[in-house]
């Protein structure tokens, strides 16, 4: 799996994107957070509260509980702010 | 048509281009998005603009597919740029050509609107003393929901 | 600003000018109106327009100077042709620059709703086979009166 | 009085404009739209429907009530079509 990291996401997180490959218990959005937070460092400050992230699978909008697999495109970020 | 790019755009350029060659049209309405030099009282330096290249076209072109799905359009155009800008620089460009002045004017309004709560863009605002992320803004929110209310009435 | 003229203008050059130098501008909304070549199944050779010089120009102003009571606004822009158009040519341009896009698309929209029911200006159509004054629409007038029902509830 | 016309008004009636000297029984628009229709030829036929008619007074829309006097400027026109 692919993860992209946006925004302050990004920049707490240390690194722009990531392979990673999805542990069997993982899935879904929310769960992959929560792991994602529990490696600690940058990830735990990145996840700390996930009520100010949103998140994307395959270049479209999810919410928390859209269920993820191996071959998905995941990314992390805060909400847009273009225009 | 949608543009995702770093380089600047001459705005009479591509507005023109909506109705160039084809007299249905009657009415063009566009918006130009340009980067403030002030924001509440902080004094900005400069504006850095990240985006999801991928996501960000998909985004955008299902906001213009809604809007051609919505109303009876000649030709749309959404141009956002990304990278570091200025005071006074373009930023975005929202552009609705039609036979009819409203559906213009809707259009444009709906896809801006859209895109501000929708597309993968994060801005980075720059002061003289520090850099910080740009917070969404309730406003946008509430702008976006408005056209989802407007959804449920139609039918 | 108002600009009453037989002239053609330059798009670009005159929304430009709404944020040129103001870093103040976060948005600009333009409405630029053209003569179409089809009016319902009649193919329109030129258009014909007719104003009542002075009145025109204080119309103008006072939806400009309306505008600006309503809306915290940074420029306003009216630009209107009159004499003889062709399809494709220009017609009228009605732009806005504001630090906020709601008060530009809302001020711009006012315009010309407002600049529809009011200005005097006559259109007369002319096929290959006769001329005809274009008559009033109920649709413009309901647009001018959605203005006042607002102005009410503001109220 | 200065009395301008427009449109097919100004089309019915022959001339774009004239000076005219305001009768002393006349005293608003809807007399005036009266006193120019019963002078018969082109002003009977541009003053037959006086709910299709706009009237201004010294460059303000005004309607068919509007107070005029010798020194006002007055036009006639249809409903106006611009933008």
């Amino acid at each position: 799996m692919k993860i992209f990291y946006f925004s302050w996401v990004r920049e707490k997180v240390g690194i722009s994107n990531e392979d990673f490959s999805l542990p069997q218990h993982v899935t879904n959005i929310e769960q992959l957070a929560k792991f994602l937070q529990s490696k600690g460092g940058g990830y735990s400050d990145a996840f700390a509260d996930l009520s100010v992230i949103k998140a994307a699978v395959n270049r479209e909008h999810v919410k928390l509980d859209c269920a993820i697999s191996e071959n998905d495109e995941v990314a992390f970020f805060p909400p847009v702010t273009g225009g | 048509m949608i543009k995702v790019q770093q380089k600047d755009f001459d705005y009479g350029f591509e507005v023109s281009a909506l109705s160039k060659g084809n007299h249905s049209v009657g009415g063009v309405c566009a918006f130009r998005g340009l980067v403030r030099d002030m924001v509440g009282n902080k004094q900005i330096n400069n504006l850095s603009l990240e985006h999801y290249p991928g996501m960000t076209e998909k985004c955008l072109s299902e906001i213009e597919a809604e809007a051609h799905r919505r109303w009876l359009l000649e030709k749309t155009l959404i141009i956002h740029r990304y990278g570091l800008l200025k005071p006074g620089d373009q930023i975005v460009l929202v552009a609705v050509s039609s036979a009819h002045r409203d559906a213009a004017f809707e259009a444009c309004r709906f896809m801006i609107d859209y895109l501000k709560t929708e597309a993968p863009f994060w801005k980075l605002e720059s002061t003289a003393e520090n850099s910080q992320w740009v917070e969404a803004k309730d406003k946008d929110k509430q702008a976006h929901s408005r056209w989802l209310n407007n959804l449920k009435k139609d039918k």
